[in-house]
């Protein structure tokens, strides 16, 4: 009887089954890539935006608070976006015919308003609530990043369950003194330099992160890891 | 969050005072554009190419007010077709590009993302009610009472908490016609200035305006002047539902009109003759008698507890609460009336009693006289006018004037007896004396009687001018129609029943370029394009010329009504000088009851969705209005029963024709435990021809057999079974307890002999917050640290609950529910959060009838939890059974494994994703369930997370009563108390540790947090039992 | 082409395998059946009528996806209906593959060699079937089908594997799976020999990859041989222990008439039961329309009859344990079941089912029965119904009232309902008729060793 | 066909029946010859056992796949519901071992079931498709009535001829040279 298969065959027979096992654990792999990529998350994105609005220069250049425009985030859900009103406040007086703020002029004048991109963007079945993270000394920095380094607003953070989770399984990594909260140059204590607290000087964030959450009275990670935390 | 509250500032620009900003205009436009779907309405509709595309990107609906941008415009498309989205992928897809519009000047009071609340008024029918409304970003999302007003102390009922989708209605009258064609405000205006100016030069001869009840002293004031102007001009009240008996009746016992004011805390037996004071809203000052009344029944200090006697001929939650019910024909209230007033020595002689009767009277009267001014008798709005009287003159007798029952001078502007006010105009309109007819509010073509065929007179006015907020059988014969506010978008005033007023807010622009009852008749006092706001203003400061009016003006509408306006009580003494002859009752005959229909009243309310299906209070049927007949006859001519083997959530009832006088009307029947012999209960309200698309097709129209001569009451209707069926919609399915007891009820003696009736068994032994006995489990509060620092209850008491449904509307209100429509709900499929169950025990003729609330009851054993395979539904550290919609999957096995049946499954795509206006009403806090998604009542999480997160912005606890859950807050009789059972002073704590509290199917170790109260019933030792037949 | 049964004289029972067959007349008979070249007129009908029930199936789980799970009849309380009750049943059918193929293979049943491959073939198209409905009855399958398995995600949720769905979820694919690989291996040699029958060299090259280049080598036999037994001493465990995990679907709820602790038991059997019903179903007309009498004989059907008489007492002890028990808790909930059972609303299908399921199977006590196929065929029917029915009254009847009377409810089952179950059969037709066409339908090499020459003589 | 040129694989005898086969294995075995291997078209324990292949591995790999699937099971499930995301599920334990079996036992079944399959095959060098002993004219018969002894040419004492002697003392009904 005549071969029906050449000798090659029989590399080739095996090394198929090697390549499908190896093929499929590679899908495997590039999806868990892909669903954390910034492609998925808009992370580091910087959208277009009506107005090239520059937190850098505000924040850092000027030193503007944040709660000068972000007016509700102390006391509300939502930390608020400066109605037009806001920023004719000044530019009323400055750059008043830079044709940049031409579609804020428009707006002031038409009632019409500012059309922004979103750039944090939770899914709708997420309740966030920034008035009590603020109040119980999350910074700004600890979700949006170095804010005050960005000409163009973008993500920082994925903003995706897991990552919520780290900070919520411990706080203590993230927490700092509520009057910091803002303060974008702030740095967590360290050997070199240490974060005085109610007179005790404190040289590791853990330490710190510990007595913050006493003197805050935050709820157990237990607490603020039940589903109803965030979602209703 | 968030993204519920940045885009909204469009809608507010829809309520700055200042009119029409440009997206105001885009909002109108969209709305006018809105051909709205059927709430109920489901995926096949909308299967659009671009939003299949999108499906992936999105698990939830975007929220209200997104709409207004065009990107999400399409974004709804979208969702509305993502029920089949491939949703809650959302871990590894993309979300899209969202806009976020800031506004332009914001208004200082606002902080986006908080609700803020303002106190107004329903007016209702000649009474108000007084009203605080949530509003997110100046949407109004959510109604409740306001605490601070004697009419409503915080409880409202479902007409309250459902005119909110009203208000928001894609089917309201939006554009002003002229005979059907679209015409500008402006030629409306002259047409009717011309108008003006030619009646005033006839002294406003033929000039007549048709109005239902008032109670607004503004529009009584802006009337008074149009009188002086128009000195021939008359003004007609019809309201169908309307107070004729008890006009009538206070004329032939006092000589005048005045509203008796009861005071049933100061009642230790109370008496109803045919009254229905625990049912709802058309009974003036329901929410503060049945609050008051039902203190009487708490049992929370010492034995003591009223005593409620019920003579009535059409069963009703009263009847249901009452420790003696007495079953009568509609025609022998009056008689037993006068039986009781004879022997209390008024001056009366009753026909003939039967022995029960008689012997059910001897005991009543022995029971008043023991409690002379401490008892109270009440006669039903639907009773005659001689009734009224009798009643008046029995608390005369008892002394009880001035203790239990005061009067004061009407409430209503100008009262007048509607029955006779209508007849009149439609004589004048037929002698063509009527040339000129504005009609505001109201559809007299549909619910007119039937007699006096008010359309065929119609035709002979020359104009005919209607304000409404919807087009109906009237405007058909309409010249001018033009679309009236909702009492939330118009300033306005009004008294509630005990005649204290309050300043109406509205809490948004027009929605429509409605206009107001005021604006209406500004035209006749030359004030035509005057607002509203400055009518009222003026009114009120013509009546405080010395007060320095703005901060006077500012505090009445900041409080939400006028300090001290309420009436004095008058002193007057009744005296029966002649009654009307007691009209001669043929037994045999058939006797008909016409009643406004327990949730859409006299049809007002029929394009409202929630009310359309919420359950009938006894009857449990939906969608339809049924005709109530006693088992007897249903048996007699072998319709089917309640009791019999299959469960029936959907029916083919047969169909029963009913003649009364010569006109002909086709009902299905219901076979209502307790309903009198020989009698049958019609509803008023239904199968109307020209409603909006929820209305459409509903119920029958039972005006059409509703004379003029017997409005409420009548006799001799000729009935025969046809061999027609019509579906009807029930929610339950079975009205027995089969011995299962989930109602726990003694009377006050066994109560006060075996204080633990309710759980004498020692698996029912309560157990709370994790303190647990015996058990394989773990012991979560102990060993895990859970339910540490709150735990929180609840607890309804079964003694207070008087199945008004109230809670049932306003947790939908709250939570977002959806609506699912006839066709579901016979399915089994409806959405409602808290049922209320009915059960009759005992004689069919004269049951024992049990109301129970059953919301979820928070197991800290959920049984649902370790059956769900993704963990959508598990306990949150307080206790919680949290229900994670954008984890579930839909394999329903929670709902199977759960022995209370309290959860709910979105089969369709229930939620309504693109009619406008409906997302403007959301409430923002709380998650648009998709499809195939299970849901299930949270204590109103939303509430509780807000209260916390205020408490701990404080560092300080959650105050007990902080939290009020919805339909803990809207419950007329406190029925429904929440808090936190690890705080051993706060209210639900104490309660639950009464010895009255109970676990429902305690024996399956669930361990609920929702726990009940036992009933107890106080029957009179000298009659046998708390049921006689008549 | 059929060669009539004949029926031994009484006392003798009739031959595992006809007389007369040799290694050739046994290869060319069950490998001719594959590789003619003209396909028998019947197969064509029977596969064209299967395919178009596929074709109603695929429509009708389109329009499910499109519309949702509301098309079907299930409501609050029943929230499990008909897609459960297939699922339940299908699986059921699925058990007696296995059971042939491996327990019977354990105990050293010659006679189970001509019917465990179409049996195993049975039992995977089963699965399938039956796979397909606990995935669609959710609400969201597109996610189910990745949130039910331990997949890492963004969430850093995993299943909750306390409940019984979740063991489901791994009993039914490794089921599968393990049946799939059994079936598998089974099938080698017989390729190999479909490899060196095959005319054309196309045919060859295909059975050849199949056979991966088997060539009956005494080593590769002596491995062969212990994997196989391995393989039957592991599925024996797994297939009693699937339908006892779908029994806990039921067992582990709270609801009158599920929770009981002798469901697993009594679920097993009643899987066997079915099993061999529908083995007989396939059998049969198989051995008919092929000509097969001399490979399955009537010792076959009269062995699987007698299994069948078996277990279907076993069932029928089960029933009435059901309601000895819900009488003797005396515990109100489970009395208010057995009532319901007995004369409830739907207690027509309860009576049906017990003629079904007990009564017309006793007629297997009969020697004339178990000797006559067409018989034997209508009896396996009947229990097949029954055995639905049975799923249907645990399924329905025990949701539709259980503790809150005010909660009770009714189920009526809609036209999308059965499209999907007819579907389902239709799908399972045509995979089983494909699967006939394509590979031998009886295990040739095994059957080569039931003949006499197959012995070493010394 | 005829014994070509180049090296060849080993001699091959076809055999009428199974108990020939045995006792011509035993003769080889008996003189010695070691590389050799019989094919028959069912598995014949005498054949293996004449050439002394009746011992393999297969058993120790399943115990090892099922052990695996054991362990791997049980520490997925522990791992997932006490340490990943502890939920109160119903107030069951976080650790509700009893509930774990199941899924446990599941886990071991499948990893038993795939070191069995998988582990035969890769012991058997399979997939094979191409092999020496096809050449055989007469081989496609192995899987289907005849039964083949075949003795390789790497053994030893392998000698064209010597080999052949001893094979033709058996009676096949032919011999033929395998070719590579």
């Amino acid at each position: 009887m005549a071969q029906i298969f050449h000798r090659s065959a029989n590399t080739l027979a095996r090394a198929s089954i090697l390549g499908v096992v190896l093929l499929l654990s590679a899908v495997g792999a590039a999806l868990m890539e892909f669903q954390r990529s910034p492609y998925v998350t808009a992370q580091h994105i910087a959208p277009e935006q009506p107005v090239p609005f520059s937190h850098q220069h505000h924040a850092a250049g000027l030193g503007l608070d944040c709660r000068y425009c972000h007016t509700s985030v102390e006391d509300s859900s939502f930390a608020g976006i400066p109605p037009t009103k806001t920023c004719m406040n000044c530019h009323a007086q400055i750059w008043t015919n830079a044709p940049m703020l031409a579609p804020v002029r428009y707006s002031f004048s038409s009632g019409q308003s500012l059309q922004w991109t979103r750039v944090h963007d939770l899914p709708d079945f997420v309740y966030f609530n920034h008035s009590i993270h603020v109040n119980k000394g999350v910074g700004c920095y600890s979700c949006h990043g170095q804010v005050d380094a960005m000409p163009l607003m973008y993500e920082e953070n994925t903003l995706q369950m897991e990552w919520c989770l780290n900070c919520h399984r411990e706080p203590e990594k993230f927490l700092r003194p509520k009057e910091k909260v803002f303060d974008m140059r702030y740095q967590q204590p360290s050997i070199a330099h240490a974060v005085e607290v109610d007179g005790k000087s404190y040289t590791s964030q853990f330490e710190l992160g510990k007595a913050l959450r006493q003197k805050y009275h935050l709820r157990t990670s237990q607490d603020i890891t039940s589903c109803s935390t965030c979602h209703r | 969050m968030s993204n519920k509250s940045d885009s909204s500032p469009n809608l507010i620009s829809a309520n700055q005072i200042k009119p029409a900003s440009l997206e105001l205009e885009a909002v109108r436009k969209k709305l006018a554009e809105a051909k709205g779907p059927k709430y109920w309405r489901t995926l096949e509709e909308l299967s659009d190419q671009k939003a299949f595309g999108e499906l992936l990107e999105r698990e939830f609906p975007r929220q209200a007010s997104e709409w207004v941008d065009p990107v999400s415009r399409r974004g709804f498309l979208k969702l509305a077709g993502a029920s089949m989205a491939l949703a809650g992928l959302a871990g590894c897809t993309r979300q899209p590009l969202e806009q976020i519009l800031p506004y332009v000047r914001q208004p200082e009071q606002l902080v986006p993302g908080k609700p803020i609340f303002y106190a107004t008024a329903m007016p209702f029918h000649g009474h108000a009610l007084p009203l605080l409304v949530e509003t997110h970003e100046f949407r109004p999302t959510k109604i409740e009472g306001n605490p601070l007003h004697a009419a409503s102390m915080g409880a409202t009922d479902l007409f309250a908490q459902a005119s909110i989708l009203n208000l928001y209605d894609p089917d309201r009258s939006t554009t002003l016609t002229h005979m059907g064609e679209l015409r500008p405000w402006g030629e409306f205006a002259m047409a009717l200035n011309s108008e003006v100016r030619a009646r005033k030069a006839l002294q406003g001869a033929g000039l007549r305006f048709l109005t239902g009840a008032v109670s607004s002293p503004a529009f009584g004031w802006q009337m008074k002047t149009v009188q002086q102007s128009f000195p021939q001009s008359k003004w007609h009240r019809w309201d169908p539902v309307n107070r004729d008996n008890m006009r009538a009746g206070s004329k032939l016992a006092f000589g005048g009109y005045y509203d008796p004011i009861y005071k049933f805390e100061n009642a230790a037996v109370v008496v109803s003759l045919d009254a229905d004071f625990l049912s709802g809203a058309w009974f003036p000052g329901f929410v503060r008698y049945a609050r008051d009344f039902m203190r009487g029944r708490k049992l929370e200090n010492g034995d003591q507890m009223n005593r409620l006697y019920v003579a009535e001929s059409s069963p009703s939650t009263t009847g249901a609460k009452a420790d003696h019910r007495l079953v009568l024909r509609p025609s022998e209230v009056e008689n037993i009336a006068r039986g009781l007033a004879a022997k209390l020595g008024v001056a009366v002689t009753a026909g003939h009693l039967s022995g029960d009767q008689q012997k059910w009277i001897d005991a009543l009267a022995a029971d008043l006289m023991e409690h002379k001014g401490k008892c109270l008798v009440v006669p039903g709005e639907f009773q005659s006018p001689a009734v009224h009287a009798l009643t008046h003159a029995i608390n005369g007798a008892l002394g009880n004037i001035g203790q239990t029952v005061s009067y004061i001078d009407p409430v209503e502007v100008d009262p007048v007896e509607h029955g006779q006010s209508i007849r009149e105009l439609i004589a004048d309109m037929n002698a063509g004396k009527v040339e000129t007819l504005i009609i505001i509010g109201g559809n007299p073509a549909y619910n007119t009687p039937v007699d006096l065929e008010f359309v065929k007179a119609l035709d002979k006015v020359k104009l005919r001018i209607q304000f409404s907020s919807y087009k109906n059988e009237t405007t058909d014969h309409m010249h001018w129609h033009v679309p009236e506010t909702h009492y939330l978008e118009a300033w306005s005033d009004a008294r509630s029943y005990d005649g204290t007023a309050t300043i109406i807010q509205p809490m948004i622009m027009p929605l429509y370029d409605g206009k107001s009852a005021h604006e209406a008749l500004s035209a006749f006092t030359d004030q035509l394009g005057t607002s509203s706001h400055e009518l009222v203003q003026t009114y009120w400061k013509s009546q405080h010329p010395t007060v320095d009016f703005e901060t006077w003006w500012r505090t009445a509408v900041h409080d939400g009504f006028v300090k001290d306006s309420a009436s004095p009580a008058r002193q007057v003494t009744p005296k029966i000088a002649a009654l009307p002859a007691l009209p001669a009752a043929d037994p045999g005959a058939i006797e008909v009851s016409f009643r406004p229909d327990p949730t859409i009243y006299d049809g007002a309310f029929i394009n409202n969705a929630w009310l359309q299906e919420t359950p009938k209070p006894l009857s449990r049927n939906t969608w339809d209005n049924v005709a109530m007949i006693s088992p007897a006859m249903a048996k007699a001519w072998g319709l089917y029963l309640l009791n019999d083997e299959n469960d029936h959530q959907s029916d083919a009832q047969r169909i029963l024709e009913v003649e009364f006088q010569g006109r002909k009307v086709e009902v299905p029947y219901w076979p209502q435990p307790g309903h009198p012999d020989n009698a049958i209960t019609l509803f008023l309200g239904y199968g109307q021809e020209k409603t909006g698309r929820v209305g459409a097709g509903t119920g029958y129209d039972a005006y059409k057999v509703r004379p003029s001569t017997a409005q409420y009451i009548g006799a001799g209707a000729i009935i025969t079974v046809t061999n027609r069926f019509w579906d009807i919609a029930v929610t339950q399915g079975h009205f027995s307890m089969e011995e299962r007891e989930p109602v726990k009820v003694a009377n006050l003696e066994e109560f006060i002999k075996n204080k633990n009736f309710a759980h004498e068994h020692p698996d029912e032994e309560p157990k709370d917050g994790g303190d647990r006995q015996e058990s394989l489990y773990p012991n979560f509060k102990t060993k895990e640290n859970f339910y540490q620092k709150y735990a929180w209850g609840m607890s309804i008491d079964l003694n207070s609950c008087v199945g008004c449904q109230a809670c049932a509307v306003a947790c939908q209100a709250e939570n977002n529910i959806s609506v699912v429509g006839k066709e579901q709900v016979q399915r089994g499929r409806e959405m409602q959060w808290i049922r209320i169950d009915s059960y009759y025990e005992g004689d069919p003729a004269n049951p024992s009838v049990y109301f129970q609330p059953v919301p979820c009851m928070q197991c800290e054993n959920a049984p649902c939890e370790p059956v769900c395979p993704v963990g959508a539904t598990v306990h949150s550290t307080e206790g919680l059974n949290d229900m994670v919609y954008n984890r579930c999957v839909g394999t329903r096995y929670c709902s199977n494994n759960c022995p209370y049946k309290v959860r709910r499954f979105n089969f369709f795509l229930f939620a309504d994703y693109d009619t406008p206006s409906l997302k403007l009403g959301r409430n923002p806090d709380v998650t648009v369930r998709s499809r195939g998604v299970m849901e299930k009542c949270t204590y109103c999480i939303q509430r509780i997370t807000a209260a916390r997160i205020a408490s701990e912005k404080e560092d300080r606890d959650v105050r007990d009563g902080e939290i009020k859950t919805a339909c803990q807050q809207v419950c007329p009789t406190e029925a429904i108390v929440f808090g936190d059972i690890n705080n051993p002073d706060s209210r639900v704590r104490k309660i639950k540790d009464g010895p009255r509290r109970y676990d429902l199917l305690a024996e399956l170790n669930t361990r609920p947090r929702t726990t009940y109260v036992a009933a107890v019933r106080n029957p009179n030792p000298k009659l046998a039992s708390g049921t006689e037949r008549a | 082409m059929a060669a009539p049964d004949i029926l031994p004289p009484k006392g003798v029972r009739p031959p595992i395998i006809g007389p007369g067959q040799t290694f050739g007349t046994i290869t060319d008979r069950i490998a001719g059946i594959v590789l003619t070249k003209h396909t028998p007129v019947f197969w064509v009908l029977v596969v064209a009528f299967a395919a178009a029930l596929f074709g109603m199936l695929q429509t009708a789980v389109a329009y499910l996806l499109f519309k949702g799970t509301g098309i079907w009849g299930i409501t609050i309380p029943i929230g499990w209906g008909f897609a459960i009750v297939n699922f339940v049943w299908w699986i059921g059918i699925g058990h007696a593959g296995t059971l042939i193929s491996a327990i019977l293979l354990l105990f050293k049943q010659t006679w189970r060699t001509s019917i465990n491959r179409f049996a195993e073939a049975m039992t995977i198209f089963a699965v399938m079937q039956a796979g397909l409905f606990p995935l669609i009855h959710t609400g969201r399958p597109w996610l189910a089908a990745y949130w039910l398995f331990p997949i890492p995600n963004t969430m850093g949720i995993w299943p909750q594997f306390r409940s019984p769905l979740i063991w489901d979820v791994f009993a039914v694919s490794t089921y599968f799976t393990v049946s799939f690989l059994f079936w598998g291996i089974g099938l080698i040699p017989d390729f190999a020999t479909l490899r060196d029958s095959a005319k054309t060299l196309v045919v060859r090259r295909i059975y050849g990859m199949l056979a991966m280049g088997w060539r009956g080598s005494a080593k590769h036999w002596n491995r062969y041989e212990t994997a196989y037994m391995l393989l039957a001493g592991l599925a024996t465990p797994l297939v009693l222990s699937v339908h006892s995990v779908v029994s806990l679907d039921f067992a582990v709820s709270v609801v009158p008439g599920w929770h009981t602790t002798f469901f697993p038991p009594y679920f097993v059997a009643g899987a066997i039961y079915s099993g061999f019903a529908m083995v007989l179903m396939l059998a049969i007309p198989f051995r008919y329309l092929y000509g097969m009498q001399d490979f399955i004989t009537l010792r076959h059907l009269q062995n699987s009859a007698k299994v069948m008489l078996a277990t279907g007492m076993i069932v029928a002890y089960a029933y009435g344990l059901e309601m000895f028990m819900g009488w003797y808790s005396q515990d109100k909930y489970e009395l208010a079941m057995v009532n319901n059972r007995l004369h409830g609303p739907y207690s027509f299908y309860y009576y049906m089912l017990i003629l079904c399921n007990i009564l017309i199977p006793q007629s297997l006590w009969l020697n004339s029965v178990r000797s006559t196929p067409w018989k034997l065929f209508l009896v396996a029917i009947v229990v097949n119904t029954g055995m639905w029915l049975e799923r249907f009254v645990i399924v329905v009847m025990s949701l539709q009232r259980d503790f809150i009377p005010s909660s009770w409810g009714m189920y009526w089952f809609t036209k999308w309902d059965m499209m999907i179950f007819i579907g389902t059969m239709g799908f399972f037709t045509l995979l089983f008729f494909i699967f006939i066409r394509l590979m031998p339908a009886i295990s040739i090499f095994e059957m080569r060793t039931l003949i006499p020459q197959a012995k070493v003589k010394e | 066909m005829k014994a070509g040129p180049g090296p060849i694989f080993g001699l091959m005898a076809e055999f009428e029946t199974p108990t020939e086969l045995v006792h011509a294995a035993k003769g080889a075995y008996a003189a010695g010859y070691r590389k050799m291997d019989t094919y028959t078209p069912y598995p014949l324990e005498e054949a293996a056992e004449a050439i002394g292949a009746h011992h393999n591995r297969v058993s120790l790999i399943v115990l090892i796949g099922a052990m695996l699937g054991m362990v791997g099971g049980y520490s997925l499930e522990y791992w997932v519901s006490v340490i990943a995301y502890p939920i109160n599920s119903g107030g069951k334990p976080f650790h509700s071992w009893p509930a774990f079996i199941p899924v446990t036992f599941e886990c071991a079944i499948l990893g038993a079931s795939l070191a069995a399959v998988f582990g035969m095959l890769a012991l058997n060098g399979l997939p094979q498709p191409y092999h020496p002993v096809f050449n055989a004219p007469n081989f496609v018969r192995a899987s289907k009535d005849r039964f083949f002894l075949c003795i390789e040419a790497q053994d030893p004492r392998f000698s064209p001829s010597d080999t052949r002697k001893l094979l033709e003392s058996f009676q096949p009904e032919e011999i033929t040279e395998v070719p590579y």
